[in-house]
C-alpha cells in the first residue's frame, strides 16, 4: 500500500452518508422486486428520498466549514500488494452537493408522482429514479477516481434507463442508445485519464493525489485532458454535445432532474474534484472548450420550437458556462453556478413539464392531437396558468442573470473569472463568454413571452370545444415553488450584485475572488439589450408572432444552422459515421475476397487431413477403446456372476477371502 | 456302577409295581377295587400285561420312518436312564462322583425330546406329531421353572455336586472332603447360633436348612409332573384328543419301553427331589441327647449297614414322592394347552426368579 | 490314559463322521438327528479334553436347545404332506472345494506348528467349575453381563421378528 | 495322552464340514445348522488351547461362544420362520431379491 495511502476509520458522518448512499438504493431493490399496488411504491420511494434529504441536512449542518471527514478502507488487492482503496471523503463540496441532489431529486419524486400518473411503468420509473439517485449519490461521496467512475457508469446507465423509460416509442430508445453511445466516448478518455494516473502515481485518491501530483509534469497534462474527456461526455460540452437534446425523450422530470441539476453537473463536480492537480495549460483548454459550448449551445437555443429542446440547449450553454470558470481558476464560482442553475433549470423544466401535463390533460379532453411542446401552439398562457407563470419567469430571470436574481450572482462570478483571461487567443474566452450572455438573454425573453403572453394560438390551428385548463395539482406546485425560491439572491448572498460575497463560494475557496464593476455593468447591459432585441422581435402584437402557428422550423441557413444545433449531427453523420461504414465495407470487402477464400482452402485442407484422421480414428483409436470396453465387459460379466443374489455364493467368496488372508498372515 | 448294578434291576422292578401301584391307588381314590384276580390283591396283574407285551407284534406302520421310529424308545430311555448315572445311592455309592452333578441331570434329562420328537415325527400320525410337538413344548417350558427350582438349591449349598448336597443335608457332613469344618444351624441361620449339625435327621434336610426351599420344592414338583408328562399335565398323550399322544402308533415291547421310560422319569425327579430337598439318603431321624438315632440309622459310610440304611432312605422317601405323583394324576383335572403355559410362563417362571433372590438373601443369613 | 485317548478317538470320529452324516443325508430330520449325534460326541470331547462344565453346557444348551429349536423351526417350516423331508443341495463343487481346502490349508498349518509350550502339563485346578464361576463373576464380569443382554434383547428380538403380521406375501 | 493337535484336528473337521454344509444345502434351517457345526469346531479348539491352562481362559471363552451362539440361533431361526411366512419357502436360494 501507498505509504499516504492508510486505512481511515469510519466515523460517525461515515455511517449517515453510507445510509444516506443507499436508501434510494433500498428503493430501487425494493420497488423492483416487491409486487407493489398504486402509488405505493411512489410513496415509499419518496419517503426513502426524504430520508435521504433529512440526513444530508444534517451531514451539511456537522460538516460544512469543518474539516474534512474521510474515512478509507482497502477495496480490493491484485497480485501480491496491489491494493485498491475505496472511502468516502465529506468535505464541504460533497455535502453541498448531497443536498442539492437528494433535495432536487426528492422534488422531482414529489413532481413524478402526479406527472406520471397513470403511466404502465409507474413504479419500474420510480426504481429507476432511486438507481439513478444512488449513482449520483455515489459519485459525489466516493474519495477516489476509481469509485467515481464506478458510479459515473452506474449514472450512464440508469440515464439510458430513463431516457428510454417510454422504450416504445423508437426515438426514445435511439436517444437513450445516443446518450449511451457519446457518453461511452467521453468515459474512454476518463479511463484512460485514470490509468495514467494510477501507473504514474500509484493511487487513485484524490486526497492522497492532490498532494502527491507535481502540476509541471507533462503526464499530468495529458491524464487531465483525459479526465476532460469524461467531462466532456457527461455534461455535454463541444464536441460531444449532441446527445443532450435529444434525452427530452424521456419523461420532463428527468430531464430536470438529471439534465439540469444533477448528471450534467457530474462533469462539473468531477471537474471541481481533480482542479487542484490540473496544470492551468490544461485548465485554459478547458475554458475554451467550455466557451465554444456556451455560445454554440446558445445559439442553438435561438431557433428552437420545442420547450424542452430550447432548456436543453440552454442547459449546453451554462454547462459551458461553469466549464469556463472551472478553466479560469474558479472552480468554486463553477461550482456556485452549478447549484443555481440546478434550481432555476430544474423549476424551469418541472415548469415545462406542468405545461406540457396540462396541454397533455387538455388535448386528451378536447379529443385533439396536437405537439404538446410546441410553442408555437402555445401563449397567452399567462392567464391561463398563473402560478406556472410566477416560476417560470422568476426562473427565467434567474437564467439571464437579471440582478436580483441568483443566476446574476453565479453568472458574474464566472465572468469575472473569465475577464482574466486576457493574453493572446485567451480573449476568445470571454469575448464567445460575454456574447453568450446577450444570446442568453435574447432566447429566454424569446421563450417566455411567446409561451406566456399574447393570445392561446392553438384555437387557430385545431378545433376546440371546451377552451379550459386543468389547474396544476398541489403536489406539483409544491416543488415547483420551493426550486422558484431558490432563485432568489438572498438564498446565496446578502448582496444581489456581488457574487464574490457568496457564502458558497466563500466555503469552496479561501481566495479572495476579484470583484470588478465593469464586468457588471457590461453584462448587465449586453442582457438588457438581448431582451430588448427579443421583444422588439417577439411583441405579442408583432407580425411575427400572429403568423406564429404557420412558421416553418426554418428557412434561411442561419436558421437552419441553429435550428439543427450547427448541423452536428449531419457533421458526424459525415464525417465519422460514414467513413465508418466506408472502411466498414472495404475491411469486409478484403473479408469476402481474401479471408474468406483462405479459410475456405484451409477448410478444404481441413477436411481432408480430418478424413484421414477419420480413418485413424476410426480403425485404431476406436479399437483401443472398444478392445478396452470389450475387455471390461467381459471383466464385468465375470464378476456379474459372483454376484448371484444368493447368499450362499458370497460366504463362497467370503471363504476364498478368509482362506487368503490366512494364507498372506500364517503361511 | 451303581446305575447298572442297582438302578437297571431297580426300575425294572420298580416299574411293575409302580404300574400295579397306580392302578390300585386310582382305584381306592375312585372308590373301587382295581386288579384283584391275578394272584392275591391282584399281585400278578402287572407282570402278566408286561408277558403279554413282550409276546405282542412288534408293528412298525408301513409309512412309518422306520429307522426313526424304531431309535426313538431307546433314545428316550437312554437319555432317561442317563440320569441315574450320577445319582449317590448312598454315602459311599455313587454312579459318578460329577461335579457337575445336577446340571448334568438337568442338560440330560432334556435329551428324551429328541426321543419324543423323533417317535412323534417317525410315526408319520398326525396324533403322534402333535403329541410329540405338545410334549417338546411342554418339557422345554417347564424346564425352565426345573432348572430355576434347581438353581435355588444349588444357590444355597454353593455345590453342583449331589453327592456334596447330599452329605452337606447329613449328620455325617464333616466326613465329606470339602466340608470338614462345616456347621449346620437351625434353619440355616446362623445368628440363632443354635448348632444342629450334630442332630442330624431332618433338621439338617434341605427344606429345614433353608425353609425358603419349601415353596421351590412345590416348584419342582409340579414342573417335574410337566416334565414326566404326567396328570394333570399329560397333554401330549390326552386320551380324548391325541388317542396316546407320541406313542399312538407303538406296540409291544417298544411301547413298555415307553412307559418305562415314563415311569423311570417319575422315579428319577423323586430320587432327585429327594437329594435336593429332601435329605437324599439320609436317615429324617435326630440325634436327641444320647440317642443317637441319626448316627444308628445312618451307618459309617463305606460299611454295608450303612449302605442299606442309605437306599432305604432314599428309595422310601422316592417311593414317597412317587405315591404323590400318582395321587395328584388321580385327583385333578387336565390342564387345556393355553393353561399349561400359562403356568409355567407367568406364574411359575417368574416365581421361581423371585425364590432365586430369596435363595440369595438366605445364603447371605447362612454365612 | 490309554483309556482316555480312545474314547477320545472314539467321540472324535464320532463327531465327525456324525458331521459328514449332516453333510451327505438328504433327509433333512436325519441331518439333524446327525447332528444331536454329533455335538453329543463334541461334548463327549469337552469332557475329555478337561471342561466337563462346557460339556454339559453343550448338551444343555446345544443339544437340549439350540437343535430342539431347530428341529421345531423344520416342522414349522415345511408343509407337512407326509413327504419325506429332503432338501436339495447346490453349489456342490465349490461347496466341497472350500471345506477341502480349507481343512487340508488349516491342518498343513497345525501340522507345521510348534505345539510344545501348550502340550506341557500343568496342574489343573481341582474345583474347575469354582474357576469358571469365580472368573464369570469377577474377571468376565462386563462380557457376562454383556452377554446376558444380548440375550435378552434376541429373545425380544426373536419374538419380534417371527410374530405374524397382516401383510404376508401370497 | 490328548495333546493340542488333537482337538485342533477335530476343530478344523467339523469347522470343514460345517462350512461345506453352509454352502451346499438349500434349506435355510441346515444352513444354520452348518453355521452351529463351524461354531462348535471353533470351540473344540477353544478347549482343546485350555487343557494345560489353570486359568482355563479357553473354557470361558467358548462358553460365550455357545451363548451368543444360543443368540444367534433364535434370532436366525425367527428370521426363517418370517422368511417361511413371507416367501412361502425356506430355501435360501429363491429370495433373491438383492439380485442385480
Amino acid at each position: 500500500m501507498n505509504s499516504l495511502e492508510t486505512i481511515l476509520p469510519f466515523s460517525l458522518l461515515t455511517q449517515f452518508s453510507l445510509v444516506l448512499l443507499f436508501m434510494p438504493f433500498f428503493s430501487f431493490l425494493l420497488l423492483s422486486f416487491l409486487p407493489l399496488k398504486n402509488r405505493n411504491g411512489a410513496f415509499m420511494s419518496s419517503f426513502l428520498l426524504f430520508v435521504s434529504f433529512v440526513i444530508a441536512l444534517f451531514l451539511f449542518a456537522n460538516s460544512w466549514n469543518n474539516p474534512p471527514d474521510h474515512s478509507r478502507w482497502v477495496w480490493f488487492e491484485i497480485g501480491n500488494g496491489i491494493l485498491f482503496t475505496s472511502g468516502i471523503w465529506l468535505n464541504n463540496l460533497t455535502v453541498l452537493l448531497l443536498l442539492l441532489v437528494t433535495f432536487v431529486s426528492f422534488l422531482v419524486h414529489l413532481f413524478s408522482m402526479e406527472y406520471m400518473k397513470g403511466d404502465k411503468g409507474y413504479n419500474r420509473y420510480f426504481s429507476y429514479l432511486g438507481l439513478f439517485t444512488f449513482s449520483m449519490l455515489g459519485i459525489v461521496l466516493s474519495d477516489n477516481l476509481l469509485l467515481m467512475f464506478v458510479f459515473w457508469e452506474l449514472v450512464g446507465f440508469s440515464s439510458y434507463l430513463l431516457i428510454g423509460f417510454w422504450f416504445h416509442k423508437e426515438a426514445a430508445a435511439k436517444a437513450s442508445k445516443k446518450a449511451f453511445l457519446v457518453n461511452r466516448i467521453g468515459d474512454l478518455g476518463f479511463l484512460i485519464g485514470l490509468m495514467i494516473l494510477r501507473s504514474k502515481y500509484n493511487t487513485l485518491d484524490l486526497e492522497t493525489l492532490t498532494s502527491v501530483v507535481e502540476t509541471s509534469d507533462p503526464s499530468i497534462y495529458v491524464a487531465a485532458l483525459c479526465l476532460f474527456g469524461g467531462v466532456v461526455g457527461k455534461s455535454a460540452q463541444f464536441p460531444l454535445l449532441v446527445w443532450l437534446p435529444d434525452a427530452m425523450e424521456g419523461p420532463t422530470p428527468v430531464s430536470a432532474l438529471i439534465h439540469a441539476a444533477t448528471m450534467v453537473a457530474a462533469g462539473v463536480f468531477l471537474l471541481a474534484r481533480i482542479v487542484p492537480f490540473v496544470p492551468v495549460e490544461a485548465l485554459h483548454v478547458m475554458a475554451l472548450i467550455g466557451a465554444i459550448t456556451a455560445f454554440m449551445g446558445g445559439v442553438a437555443a435561438l431557433r428552437q420550437f420545442d420547450i424542452k429542446k430550447i432548456l436543453a440547449f440552454s442547459t449546453i450553454s451554462q454547462l459551458g458556462y461553469m466549464v469556463i470558470g472551472v478553466g479560469a481558476g474558479a472552480y468554486d464560482a463553477a461550482i456556485f453556478h452549478l447549484i443555481t442553475h440546478a434550481f432555476f433549470k430544474a423549476c424551469l423544466f418541472l415548469s415545462a413539464g406542468a405545461i406540457i401535463h396540462s396541454l397533455h390533460q387538455f388535448s386528451s379532453k378536447n379529443d385533439v392531437n396536437f405537439d404538446t411542446q410546441d410553442i408555437r401552439l402555445m401563449g397567452g398562457l399567462r392567464k391561463k396558468m398563473p402560478f406556472t407563470f410566477l416560476v417560470f419567469l422568476l426562473s427565467s430571470m434567474a437564467l439571464m442573470g437579471m440582478p436580483l436574481f441568483s443566476g446574476f450572482l453565479s453568472k458574474e462570478a464566472i465572468l469575472m473569472a473569465s475577464s482574466t483571461m486576457n493574453i493572446g487567443w485567451q480573449l476568445v474566452v470571454p469575448v464567445l463568454a460575454f456574447s453568450s450572455v446577450l444570446i442568453t438573454a435574447f432566447y429566454v425573453t424569446r421563450m417566455v413571452v411567446i409561451i406566456f403572453f399574447g393570445e392561446f394560438r392553438l384555437p387557430k390551428v385545431k378545433v376546440i370545444n371546451t377552451p379550459n385548463f386543468a389547474s396544476v395539482s398541489l403536489i406539483m406546485k409544491i416543488p415547483l415553488g420551493l426550486l422558484a425560491i431558490g432563485s432568489v439572491f438572498v438564498l446565496f448572498s446578502s448582496n444581489p450584485f456581488d457574487g464574490s460575497h457568496s457564502w458558497i463560494i466563500k466555503g469552496l475557496s479561501s481566495h479572495v475572488a476579484i470583484h470588478s464593476a465593469i464586468v457588471s455593468y457590461g453584462s448587465i447591459t449586453l442582457m438588457l439589450v438581448g431582451m430588448g432585441l427579443a421583444y422588439a422581435k417577439f411583441k405579442p402584437s408583432g407580425v411575427y408572432v400572429q403568423n406564429l402557428h404557420k412558421e416553418l422550423d426554418y428557412q434561411n441557413k442561419w436558421q437552419s444552422l441553429s435550428f439543427n444545433n450547427w448541423h452536428l449531427n449531419k457533421i458526424y453523420d459525415v464525417v465519422f459515421i460514414r467513413q465508418i461504414i466506408n472502411i466498414a465495407n472495404a475491411v469486409k470487402t478484403v473479408e469476402e475476397k481474401m479471408i474468406d477464400r483462405i479459410i475456405n482452402y484451409f477448410a478444404i485442407f481441413n477436411v481432408i487431413l480430418a478424413k484421414f484422421i477419420g480413418l485413424f480414428d476410426q480403425y485404431i483409436v476406436d479399437g483401443l477403446v472398444h478392445l478396452s470396453a470389450f475387455v471390461t465387459s467381459a471383466i464385468g460379466w465375470l464378476s456379474k456372476n459372483i454376484q448371484t443374489g444368493k447368499v450362499q455364493t458370497h460366504i463362497v467368496w467370503a471363504g476364498l477371502g478368509i482362506l487368503m488372508m490366512i494364507l498372506w498372515f500364517v503361511v | 456302577m451303581s446305575t447298572l448294578v442297582f438302578f437297571l434291576p431297580f426300575l425294572l422292578m420298580y416299574t411293575v409295581f409302580a404300574v400295579y401301584a397306580e392302578r390300585k391307588i386310582s382305584a381306592f381314590i375312585q372308590d373301587r377295587y382295581g386288579p384283584m384276580e391275578v394272584g392275591k390283591y391282584g399281585w400278578y396283574q402287572t407282570v402278566a400285561d408286561l408277558l403279554k407285551l413282550i409276546q405282542k407284534e412288534d408293528i412298525i406302520p408301513k409309512n412309518a420312518n422306520k429307522t426313526l421310529f424304531m431309535l426313538a424308545p431307546i433314545v428316550i430311555f437312554t437319555a432317561i436312564f442317563c440320569g441315574f448315572a450320577i445319582l449317590p445311592l448312598t454315602s459311599s455309592w455313587v454312579g459318578s462322583l460329577s461335579q457337575n452333578g445336577v446340571y448334568f441331570l438337568i442338560a440330560i434329562v432334556s435329551l428324551d425330546v429328541v426321543g419324543i420328537l423323533m417317535a412323534g415325527w417317525g410315526a408319520n400320525s398326525k396324533y403322534s406329531l402333535l403329541g410329540s410337538l405338545r410334549a417338546v413344548a411342554q418339557i422345554i417350558s417347564y424346564e425352565i421353572p426345573v432348572t430355576l427350582s434347581v438353581l435355588c438349591v444349588v444357590m444355597i449349598s454353593q455345590s453342583l455336586s449331589l453327592q456334596e448336597i447330599s452329605y452337606q443335608q447329613s449328620v455325617l457332613i464333616n466326613v465329606f472332603p470339602d466340608l470338614e469344618s462345616t456347621k449346620n444351624f437351625l434353619f440355616g441361620i446362623k445368628t440363632m447360633a443354635i448348632d444342629v449339625t450334630a442332630w442330624g435327621g431332618f433338621f439338617t434336610w434341605n427344606i429345614f436348612r433353608a425353609p425358603v426351599l419349601i415353596p421351590v420344592a412345590v416348584i419342582y414338583f409340579i414342573s417335574t409332573l410337566a416334565e414326566s408328562n404326567r396328570a394333570p399335565f399329560d397333554l401330549p398323550e390326552a386320551e380324548s384328543e391325541l388317542v396316546a399322544g407320541f406313542h399312538t402308533e407303538y406296540s409291544g415291547f417298544r411301547w413298555a419301553i415307553i412307559m418305562l421310560s415314563e415311569y423311570g422319569m417319575m422315579l428319577l425327579v423323586a430320587i432327585l427331589g429327594v437329594i435336593l430337598f429332601f435329605g437324599s439318603w439320609n436317615t429324617p431321624l435326630p440325634n436327641i441327647g444320647n440317642i443317637t438315632l441319626a448316627n444308628w440309622t445312618t451307618g459309617q459310610p463305606g460299611t454295608i449297614i450303612g449302605n442299606l440304611w442309605s437306599i432305604l432312605w432314599l428309595i422310601s422317601k422316592a417311593m414317597l414322592w412317587v405315591m404323590a405323583q400318582m395321587w395328584v394324576r388321580w385327583t385333578y383335572p387336565r390342564l387345556r394347552i393355553d393353561q399349561l403355559m400359562n403356568l409355567s410362563w407367568k406364574y411359575l417362571t417368574p416365581f421361581a426368579i423371585f425364590l432365586i433372590f430369596m435363595s440369595g438373601l438366605w445364603r447371605l443369613l447362612m454365612i | 490314559m490309554n483309556w482316555t485317548i480312545n474314547m477320545f478317538y472314539f467321540f472324535g470320529l464320532l463327531a465327525v463322521i456324525s458331521a459328514l452324516g449332516v453333510l451327505f443325508t438328504r433327509n433333512v430330520l436325519y441331518a439333524t438327528f446327525f447332528l444331536i449325534l454329533s455335538f453329543f460326541s463334541v461334548a463327549s470331547i469337552y469332557v475329555l479334553g478337561n471342561a466337563s462344565f462346557i460339556g454339559v453346557t453343550q448338551l444343555l444348551i446345544y443339544v437340549g436347545g439350540i437343535l430342539i429349536l431347530m428341529i421345531f423351526g423344520l416342522m414349522l417350516t415345511t408343509k407337512l404332506s407326509g413327504k419325506v423331508l429332503v432338501t436339495e443341495s447346490h453349489n456342490k463343487r465349490m461347496g466341497v472345494i472350500l471345506g477341502v481346502v480349507f481343512f487340508s490349508v488349516l491342518s498343513f498349518i497345525i501340522f507345521s506348528a510348534n505345539f510344545e509350550v501348550l502340550n506341557k502339563s500343568v496342574e489343573m485346578p481341582k474345583k474347575m467349575i469354582e474357576v469358571i464361576g469365580v472368573d464369570l463373576m469377577s474377571k468376565y464380569l462386563i462380557p457376562f453381563e454383556i452377554a446376558a443382554i444380548l440375550l435378552l434383547i434376541a429373545l425380544i428380538g426373536a419374538a419380534v421378528i417371527s410374530e405374524k403380521r397382516k401383510e404376508i406375501k401370497e | 495322552m490328548i495333546t493340542v493337535q488333537h482337538f485342533l484336528v477335530i476343530g478344523i473337521s467339523l469347522f470343514s464340514i460345517g462350512l461345506s454344509i453352509v454352502v451346499i444345502k438349500k434349506n435355510a434351517i441346515l444352513v444354520l445348522l452348518g453355521v452351529e457345526l463351524m461354531l462348535n469346531g471353533a470351540n473344540v479348539n477353544l478347549i482343546g488351547f485350555s487343557i494345560n491352562d489353570p486359568q482355563i481362559q479357553g473354557q470361558i471363552f467358548a462358553l460365550f461362544v455357545i451363548v451368543v451362539a444360543a443368540a444367534e440361533a433364535a434370532v436366525a431361526l425367527a428370521v426363517v420362520v418370517r422368511m417361511y411366512q413371507y416367501y412361502a419357502t425356506s430355501n435360501v436360494d429363491e429370495p433373491n431379491e438383492l439380485k442385480g
